[in-house]
């Protein structure tokens, strides 16, 4: 059976020249950049060259950014850094509550440390009002942390209008853009963006590897400890191929965007019309224009994500849920909650997020697959009678 | 993730439905999750002529609904009262460790709908 | 010119099979282990093969194997997560004074945050000693951190007594075992290893990912927050194709191992006999025979080392050194230094390391240009005069 | 990391040695990494007119040693006197940020040279 994969969000294919490039920077060019040696000399070069992909891809300057694990590592370097070494200027942190976990347990740990978190509400589209960020800005806030995208139902944030506020009240202003990276335009100074966190996996690169832009001069604290690597700011020996290919995938995404961007609404947008035609009593989640260009949530009444998913699967389609039942933990997903779903509706959710291999016929074949098995499951639930 | 024969029973559940004079109809609510399950009983002499499940949950969530129903169809009440969760997730050759509380459904749902045929019954 | 790489504890070249398996994982196989779906289930079984393939490589069992993005990270986690999770048990820590800097500068993190930190000596091998572990504890004392293999000299320091000692005494015994594995013996119930950390890239596996053995039981809490990865103790996507190729390369160590040390030692005493043949005014840094099988330290005196590297590598030899000049740092080797060594001697170390690709060809070639650069350097040293 | 010639001057340093009946020597250790370089002049007239080094550092040491000589042979003191640290690492087309410091040890053991030759002369 053909598998269509629907799950963009969760991690993308490695790119084949990106793959080919870490081949070679595995096996040929194994060097330690810190190696004085020919071996460490290439790699360094390698290091510095990706360095300025990322750099290109975000309007930022090389020596602005850091290569790290991940966008978790990213997140968590990015708050907990900057909170520890601001710690003198205040202890008060403003996010949102529709934030990614890496954000929120980060924000969760740094409250036992003694600092103060507030954690705006959203509206019905998850979106936060530039409104509620400004009225939360106390004396002692440090640092506004603010999504660019939703991962899950892919609404975007007034980045800008946040940024320069935060400019104004002279506040760092984070942003976790791992989804937004390589689906949106994106530049840091014309956003007054001061630190943003982005992973390789999400834009056809390598898991493992993330990387943090950190506007110069903006005080930041290291999180590991150990080696000069990344001028001391985040230590360990480099993953070189991870790096390089970071720094591929980053190069593609500046090449293709405005490409990826119209072909992922085409198709997103045709899935979402196509889906609202075919299926009734379901509720598009997320902003209806300003959401990531592939993401499609929906949420269908009286069925439950897991059991929708598992479905698909069987047809080939690799989907994913805000659903409890997909979750390690036992609540459905915190964002379809604070956007103000009941747990039923939140508990029916879908997230279809495409990508660049997806074609019209996989939105086709999607649209004939999830009519079927949404009768099929509805037949089954309790829910539906009334 | 899941056995084979829990991914039997998701694909193809047994007894699916309502029964349409059920005599005994038992409705629960998985506190943990969210996930709700209805059986329906048809009760003669004591016996489980008939049995239908309606469920909202999870692969799991519909498996053990599956499972319960066939493994109760045509006993006792007596003998239908003694099966447990866990041995409704032994019967689907186990669970995830994460999953085994959707077991607890399917069980609770049928005790459920043979105390309603009881308190019914009483009447 | 062809190129000697003599340089494997920096880093190693990664094994074809290993790579292989990782572009794998990258292209085809590339889904999220978190994912509901087919192709996350194919990376999850992935993942969990490799976690039985690092156990089996320590005698440990594969719960007790958690993934990082390196030694560095396995370090941190291993000295900030025990630290803070038994603060209430006592607050002091015994350590070396030739630990990795990512064991150390934790520590100094650690002294800040209100621990109580003891660096041992070692003596002029680089050995500590139990007795002085021993003298060191106190009823404050919730772990020992000692490394198994020197990273610079060599040395194998005398794990199991010193896990036996704080067995005895309920104390936490981690140690870095970046160098060892892979080249050593190492059971973790058999040397009363509590926690070992480890890296992919010096053992022929990738750059960017390590891995912590924790044995059951052991308190311990992460120092990264987010999803619920690694059973919460290290969140962030799953670097799937690092930890197949961990898991690889750990398959590889374990059948290999014999056969790795006994060419190692082989080709490590040619080198060292025929150094000390040839070139006069030189020390043999580290433990004569209780030293990794392919570790070879000697410090040329009169020479600095950053010169001695770069003639190496205008001859295609790839090496490196303990010279100030050569670190991000100003000083020499801090564990040349522990050792006794004056400064001057310290500069002039040179460490070769050999790894599995090495021949005797490779050895010889060393020992006919050696000989030679020394020549050259010592004559234009203003201390060679005397 | 170094420049070509840097590694020109490196791997063929330019008036290595001692000078046998040097009226002027001048020794440094490089405060910050412990290297040191030692400095022969053969003054005549107020010119040099020999000059040869001795170094026990870093590439970058070497090479600036090399470098200094070349640009001080046949100057006059007051030329050689306004050799700066940067002149030296700018004739190199420059030196790894990192490796700054050792361009010192070159300067400053031509002055300590030049110095000890003047002293010697007024006794
Ligand atoms: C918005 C957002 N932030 C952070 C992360 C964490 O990134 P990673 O899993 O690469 O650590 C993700 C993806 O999982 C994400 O979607
Ligand atoms: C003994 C020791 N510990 C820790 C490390 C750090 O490992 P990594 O560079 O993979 O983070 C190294 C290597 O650099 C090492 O040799
Ligand atoms: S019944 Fe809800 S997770 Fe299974
Ligand atoms: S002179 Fe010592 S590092 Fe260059």
């Amino acid at each position: 059976m053909e598998r269509i994969y629907f799950d963009h969000s969760a991690t993308t294919p490695v790119d084949r020249e990106v793959a080919k490039v870490m081949l070679e920077y595995m096996t040929e060019k194994f060097g330690n950049p810190s190696s004085v040696h020919s071996f460490g000399r290439e790699t360094r070069k390698a290091v510095e060259e990706a360095r300025s992909s990322v750099a290109a891809l975000l309007g930022a300057a090389a020596n602005e950014i850091f290569f790290t694990s991940g966008g978790t590592e990213s997140d968590n370097l990015a708050l907990k850094g900057i909170a520890f070494a601001n710690r003198k200027k205040g202890n008060h942190i403003i996010t949102t509550a529709v934030e990614h976990h890496a954000i929120l347990h980060a924000c969760e740990y740094l409250e036992k440390q003694g600092f103060t978190v507030t954690y705006l509400p959203v509206d019905e589209n998850a979106m936060v009002s530039v409104e509620d960020v400004k009225n939360a800005i106390t004396d002692k806030t440090i640092l506004i942390s603010v999504m660019f995208a939703n991962n899950e139902v892919g609404t975007i944030q007034p980045i800008k209008e946040i940024g320069q506020l935060a400019k104004e009240k002279k506040i760092y202003f984070h942003t976790d853009a791992v989804q937004a990276v390589g689906n949106c335009h994106i530049d840091v100074n014309e956003l007054n963006i001061d630190v943003l966190s982005l992973s390789g996996h999400k834009i056809y690169g390598p898991k493992g590897i993330g990387a943090i832009y950190i506007r110069k001069g903006v005080k930041i604290e290291s999180t590991q400890h150990g080696g000069s690597q990344e001028r001391k700011l985040r230590p360990g020996t480099e993953n070189v191929p991870g790096i390089v290919g970071l720094g591929k995938a980053a190069e593609l995404a500046k090449i293709e965007l405005d490409q990826r961007i119209s072909h992922l609404t085409n198709l997103r947008d045709k899935l979402i019309n196509g889906i609202q035609e075919k299926i009734s009593d379901i509720k598009l989640n997320g902003h209806k224009e300003i959401r990531l260009p592939g993401n499609v949530n929906i949420s269908f009444f009286y069925v439950e994500g897991e059991s929708l998913l598992l479905n698909l699967d069987l047809k080939g389609i690799a989907a994913s849920s805000g659903s409890a039942c997909t979750s390690g933990s036992l609540d459905p997903s915190h964002v379809l909650l604070a956007m103000g779903l009941t747990h039923e509706v939140a508990h029916g959710s879908l997230r279809l997020s495409l990508g660049r291999g997806n074609t019209e016929a996989d939105v086709n074949y999607c649209l004939e697959v999830l009519p079927q098995i949404l009768e099929r499951l509805r037949s089954m639930s309790p829910l539906n009678a009334n | 993730m899941y056995t084979e024969k829990v991914m039997d029973h998701f694909t193809n559940p047994r007894n699916v439905g309502e029964i349409e004079n059920a005599n005994g109809v038992g409705e629960v609510g998985n506190a943990k999750c969210g996930d709700i399950m209805r059986i329906y009983l048809d009760v003669q002499d004591d016996i489980i002529k008939d049995v239908k499940f309606k469920t909202f949950g999870c692969g799991a969530a519909i498996a053990t609904s599956s499972m319960v129903t066939e493994l109760v169809m045509g006993k006792t009440l007596d003998e239908a009262l003694k099966i447990s969760n866990d041995a409704v997730a032994e019967a689907l050759d186990g669970l995830p460790p994460a999953k085994m509380h959707c077991s607890n459904l399917a069980a609770d749902a049928l005790h459920e709908a043979i105390k309603d045929y009881i308190s019914k019954k009483g009447k």
